[in-house]
């Protein structure tokens, strides 16, 4: 009746390693905390139990004792804490260079797109050894984008963009949960994570329909919603040059400096005057409504293609212009 | 003071004085008060474990086969509603504690009588808006009412629980501010500050988190009501608006919530572990501190709750840490508690073995947050069934062991009849044996991956869900004894002397049942609190051979 | 605390059966009303905070929507409800002296107050529907430069609206106590008006007092941060 | 409480100094002071509140300690509230 009953996770990423030995780690500590308390009390409750003859022996307290049981779990504590801390900015800061998946959350599925073109939904194909970096929004309410074998999880806002990252160490397929409640189907929005040898993946990637990167769709919206009339490369246009601002620092009108990270290129096509850079008038209408949620991942893709390879803009069409055999994969 | 020279039925007291529903209705006396704040919570908290056990059944197998998947939603969502604000925010401040409080500090009764009906009023206007709201429909958002679910995709009744919620929220106000004004101004002569009972402490400590956090919650929820009745923007993120500014408000006071229902069952306990171990409190200055420690540091907390939220990542470190700042005076109760029995006269009775479960019990509920206060560990396991767990074992767990064992301590006092002891002990030990049944199951299933406010899950989670749905059944067996006992012992239980259990403090001093203005004359108090070593210890109470 | 026995024995038929004396009672009370303001300070304080946050985050597009609201009215109404506060210290005032006449005239100028506050309200709210700046579908926001001055910074439409929620909710929570306070007071002036307040009990008249002067702070506070953002440009 | 009775006098005094504040704050808004703008308009909100505190609502008068407890207090716990959630907001572009 019941397979498989197994009472430790699956660990399938350098993360889980990592907050497995702290969590054990804590099971001893606590357990131990746990197991003194209880036989001191079961001791004390069998020999001080009531007896005729025997009083009870009227003690005030003792400062000592107390700062003792306050001083030495706060250290206890103070260790836990900095261990923690350290596994969680490690969980929240992707490493330079992560392979990108854009994950788009809606009430009840999952709909992930790879830097490729490649399309799916409930259904995230990986390769073993690399590490994977998502970037996530939702389409409506607060999912929360949560894999057990990896450890990691992390809500999916409406609104802005979250980040996650995981590097998977064992090929194998991993349940993808969605852990914040988002509505009547919660439970159903259940996906997978299929983590695959190298060469696997490639076959994998290779398997199926052809589809265009997701940059070089994000440069075809671009020319289609007429961006690119404004946003022009020889600084005549009516909005900033976008090449190469990923990444960087930019002045706006109001004198703030912000960094062009993905959150502002979003925020930049649906809520346009939010923040004008300095020398330009808020006169872009705003996108929102008129662009899903993956065409904005594409048009962001597409602003940060801008701003790679730096050296020389040779690269940066060859990037763009050479699609290769892509796979649409749609589940 | 006051002997029972002749018995309880002949005498008049608070329960015989008048009788009929108008004497209740209109009472302001705060005995009266209390017990129906008694029957009103007792109501409500069978509403909740109904909801609990169809719950459990659900999840007995992987597939969602019992109910709709919207009403799963509906039972959890209801489920929390009720239990929290109906049950365990009232249930020992406004039981026990408008029971005590007066006769506890030798006062004829609260400061504002008028505003402490007033208070139950409120409360069963905010139960009938809550039944109201079940009954046509229900609602569906989990009791943390996040936005934008609740403010834009819900299709239930979340505005009317919102505002049954928001009535309730004042009732919880009043009765804080009744309680703090009450023990700052109607104190006897010679009843020092160092001399109060330890459960006035905590009641004390926890009226402030009434009165400092519940407003906060109210306007929350008036905002949400606002968004979803005139689409105000304030937590849209279409409009620029931030849904986890909603959550930062909302556990502003929702955190602080959970200190409103364990500090007052720690109170409960430090007074039973004295009484049956005829001792003081070893460090009875401390464990008043902690108190108030766990109130002003419990609202330093709340983004606890949002640690994979979406928060930044430095006030993710500030909460964490700040977090383990609050273990330490929880921890110092814990070993205070401990310490009180080293050479003590300990005694098995009913009240004293709830005092145990509840020490064990809270010192594992009390580990595992350390577990999830620990941001590594919290990315894992948070929104899982380790939460459930977790939160279990404080609040149902230890608040209602606690509230049980204060309900034993107290009934003498309250109805003047003793109840069955027999069945008393069995009844501690089922609900013991029940609860860790039902939820240490939780703990693995979480750290397994199991999230929580699941309609339907993968089948390897079947065994444990199994073992949690049959426990499950054993705690409500638990829970449902008291009932029948505590029914049967006001007709048939032997009559209660005013001190039973050979307890110190002032509300065993006068008559059980009280007379109703509490004291024949007004005391004065010239002693120590638990100054057990005056008292002799009672014959009735069990003796280990 | 309260030496009972040192306490004089006023039987004065204000006296409630659970207190000792008077002082007692009183205290209790006062200490009653402070705690109720102190959890009023709260419930406020939530509008606050989010007030404080998304002004942080969107602050250009609270500047502008901000110019849309009419500073004379608003600091005309900041001068009503101080007066207001002014005729209530001098009711409490009257109360203690056991003046009847003064007390109820007192009142009264205080009513007139609060309903000349709530009628300027009123316009301002009446307002704010015509240019379509009430939060929901119908919302409009341009950010039209104020009269000779282009250099405003520009506004983004959702953030203004933002703006506008907050808006109304913080004016129309305090709107819900002045109305309130009014309620309060009408009845106070009715049994002011039958004598019922001396020298020696006048604690309504005092706590109403309270609520009545931590309205107005509210005010004081919402004055400056909605109605005066950025009025320099 | 003490039955302090304040003059008459001194009540229309301190209204007069509150409607003076108020144009006073009203009149600095119009010029330009940079992020000093809300400060001023803060401090000048402050001590209004602090008159009607004091004055109106008798604070300075009273005997009763407990009062000034209840007022510190609250007003500590609403900074709480505004300083903790502030700790999010102020640090999120932080890297």
């Amino acid at each position: 009746m019941f397979q498989n009953f197994p009472l430790w996770p699956i660990s399938a990423s350098t993360m889980s390693g990592r907050v497995d030995a702290l969590f054990i780690f804590l099971l001893v500590v606590c357990g131990f905390m746990t197991i003194a308390i209880f036989v001191l009390i079961l001791f004390f409750a069998a020999r001080y139990r009531r007896r005729p003859g025997f009083e009870a022996e009227q003690i005030e307290g003792s400062n000592a004792l107390e700062l003792t049981w306050s001083i030495v779990p706060l250290a206890i504590f103070m260790v836990i804490f900095t261990w923690g801390a350290v596994i969680y900015f490690q969980g929240r800061t992707p490493p330079q260079g992560a392979d990108e998946i854009y994950v788009v959350a809606k009430q009840w599925m999952w709909k992930l797109q790879h830097e490729g073109g490649q399309r799916e939904i409930n259904e995230l194909h990986v390769p073993v050894g690399r590490d994977i970096k998502m970037i996530m929004t939702s389409q409506d309410v607060i999912h929360s984008f949560y894999v057990p074998a990896f450890r990691i999880k992390q809500d999916v806002l409406p609104g802005r963009y979250t980040t996650a990252w995981f590097h998977a160490t064992r090929a194998g397929t991993y349940h993808l949960f969605c852990a914040e409640y988002c509505g009547t189907q919660h439970s159903g929005m259940i996906g997978q994570v299929v983590v695959m040898e190298p060469a696997q993946y490639e076959a994998w990637l290779a398997g199926g329909t052809s589809g265009a990167p997701l940059a070089v769709t994000g440069q075809k919206l671009f020319a289609e919603l007429g961006c690119s009339t404004c946003h022009r490369s020889d600084a005549q246009g009516r909005g900033p040059d976008l090449d190469g601002v990923f990444g960087k620092p930019v002045l706006l009108e109001d004198g703030r400096t912000v960094t062009v990270d993905e959150d502002y290129v979003r925020e930049s096509i649906l809520s346009p005057a939010a923040k004008v850079v300095k020398g330009f008038k808020p006169i872009m209408p705003t996108f929102q409504g008129i662009v899903s949620e993956e065409q904005v991942n594409a048009l962001v893709a597409y602003v940060k293609s801008l701003a790679q390879p730096p050296p020389g803009q040779a690269t940066r069409s060859a990037n763009l212009a050479a699609p290769q055999t892509h796979t649409e994969q749609v589940h | 003071m006051a002997t029972a020279a002749f018995p309880a039925s002949e005498r008049e007291h608070y329960l015989n004085k008048d009788y009929g529903i108008r004497s209740w209705l209109l009472t302001t006396d705060h005995k009266r008060i209390a017990l129906l704040y008694l029957l009103s919570i007792t109501f409500f908290f069978f509403i909740g474990g109904f909801f609990a056990l169809l719950i459990r059944l659900e999840l007995l197998t992987p597939a969602g086969d019992l109910v709709q998947a919207d009403t799963y939603n509906k039972l959890f969502t209801m489920h929390g509603q009720v239990m929290i604000f109906f049950f365990l925010i009232p249930s020992i401040p406004a039981v026990l504690g408008n029971f005590l409080v007066p006769l506890m500090i030798g006062a004829k009764d609260l400061a504002f009588p008028r505003i402490n009906l007033l208070s139950w009023y409120l409360y069963i206007i905010a139960g009938v808006m809550m039944l109201h709201a079940m009954l046509t429909g229900g609602v569906d958002t989990g009791w943390t009412f996040y936005t934008p679910f609740s403010t834009a995709f819900s299709n239930t009744r979340v505005i009317e629980a919102g505002l049954s919620i928001f009535v309730a929220g004042f009732s919880s106000i009043l009765t804080g501010l009744n309680f703090v004004v009450t023990i700052h101004r109607m104190r006897a002569p010679g009843m020092t500050w160092s001399r109060l009972p330890l459960f006035i402490w905590a009641l004390y400590a926890t009226s402030i988190i009434q009165l400092l956090g519940t407003p906060v919650l109210a306007i929350t929820l008036v905002l949400v009501v606002l968004e979803r009745a005139f689409h105000f923007g304030i937590f849209d993120p279409t409009q620029g608006g931030d849904p986890l500014l909603f959550q930062h408000l909302f556990w502003f006071y929702s955190h602080p919530a959970v200190y409103i229902m364990i500090l007052p069952s720690m109170g409960v306990v430090t007074e039973i572990i004295a009484c049956f171990s005829r001792k003081r409190i070893f460090g009875y200055k401390f464990v008043a501190l902690a108190s108030i420690g766990i109130a002003v540091l419990g609202f330093l907390v709340w983004a606890h709750h949002m640690f994979v939220a979406g928060i930044s990542l430095y006030s993710a470190l500030i909460f964490s840490i700040l977090s383990y700042l609050v273990a330490v005076p929880s921890a110092i109760k814990v070993f205070n508690w401990t310490a009180t029995m080293y050479k003590g006269s300990i005694s098995f009775s009913t009240p004293m073995l709830y005092a145990f479960g509840f020490i064990g019990l809270f010192t594992m509920g009390g580990m595992t947050g350390l577990f999830l206060a620990c941001l590594g560990v919290d990315v894992h396991v948070t929104d899982t069934y380790f939460v459930v767990a977790h939160f279990h074992y404080i609040m149902v767990g230890s608040a209602v062991m606690g509230y049980l064992g204060g309900m034993h301590f107290w009934w003498p006092k309250i109805s003047g009849r003793m109840y069955p002891e027999g069945w008393g002990r069995l009844a501690a030990l089922t609900v013991f044996i029940g609860f860790n049944l039902t939820f240490f199951p939780q703990f693995i299933l979480g750290y397994m991956g199991m999230p929580r406010r699941y309609w339907q899950y993968p089948p390897e989670f079947q065994i444990l869900n199994v073992l949690s749905t049959a426990g499950s059944t054993i705690l409500a067996v638990g829970y449902v004894l008291p009932m029948v006992y505590f029914l049967w012992s006001m007709r048939y239980g032997k009559h209660a002397t005013d001190n039973p259990w050979g307890a110190a403090g002032l509300e065993w001093k006068t008559a059980s049942p009280p007379p109703t203005f509490n004291f024949d004359e007004p005391p004065q108090v010239s002693w120590e609190a638990y100054d057990y070593e005056h008292i002799p210890a009672p014959e009735e109470v069990p003796v280990a051979r | 605390m309260h030496d009972s026995s040192a306490a004089v024995e006023t039987h004065s038929p204000a006296l409630r059966h659970h207190f000792a004396d008077m002082e007692q009672q009183r205290d209790a009370a006062s200490l009653g009303m402070w705690l109720f303001l102190s959890t009023e300070i709260m419930f406020f304080g939530g509008l606050f905070c989010a007030y404080l946050i998304y002004r942080y985050l969107h602050f250009n597009d609270f500047a502008a929507a901000s110019q849309t609201l009419d500073i004379r009215l608003g600091a005309i109404n900041t001068g009503v409800l101080i007066l207001s506060s002014l005729t209530v210290a001098l009711a409490v005032h009257a109360a203690q002296k056991g003046q009847r006449k003064p007390l109820v005239g007192y009142l009264l100028a205080t009513l007139v107050l609060g309903l000349v506050f709530l009628g300027i309200k009123g316009v301002e709210y009446a307002d704010k529907f015509e240019h379509h700046h009430v939060p929901g579908p119908s919302f409009h926001f341009e950010s039209v430069p104020v009269k000779g001055h282009a250099e405003m910074p520009p506004a983004e439409s959702s953030h203004a609206e933002l703006f506008f929620s907050l808006y109304f909710a913080m004016t129309g929570m305090h709107a819900l106590h002045m109305i309130i306070g009014i309620g309060l007071f009408s009845v106070l002036t009715f049994f002011a008006w039958k004598g019922r307040y001396t020298p020696e009990y006048n604690t309504p008249i005092e706590n109403a007092g309270l609520y009545w002067h931590f309205v107005d702070i509210i005010w004081i506070y919402l004055f400056p941060l909605l109605y005066l953002i950025s009025r320099h440009h | 409480m003490s039955e302090h009775i304040v003059s008459r006098k001194l009540y229309v005094a301190i209204g007069t100094t509150l409607l003076v504040l108020t144009a006073t704050t009203v009149g600095i808004a119009f010029i330009n002071l940079g992020p000093f703008n809300t400060i001023v308009a803060l401090s000048i909100a402050t001590a209004k509140a602090l008159l009607v505190i004091l004055f109106f609502m008798h604070v300075k008068y009273t005997s009763e300690k407990m009062t000034r407890v209840v007022i510190v207090a609250a007003v500590f716990w609403l900074l709480l509230l505004l300083a903790l959630s502030m700790a999010d907001y102020g640090t999120r572009l932080w890297h």
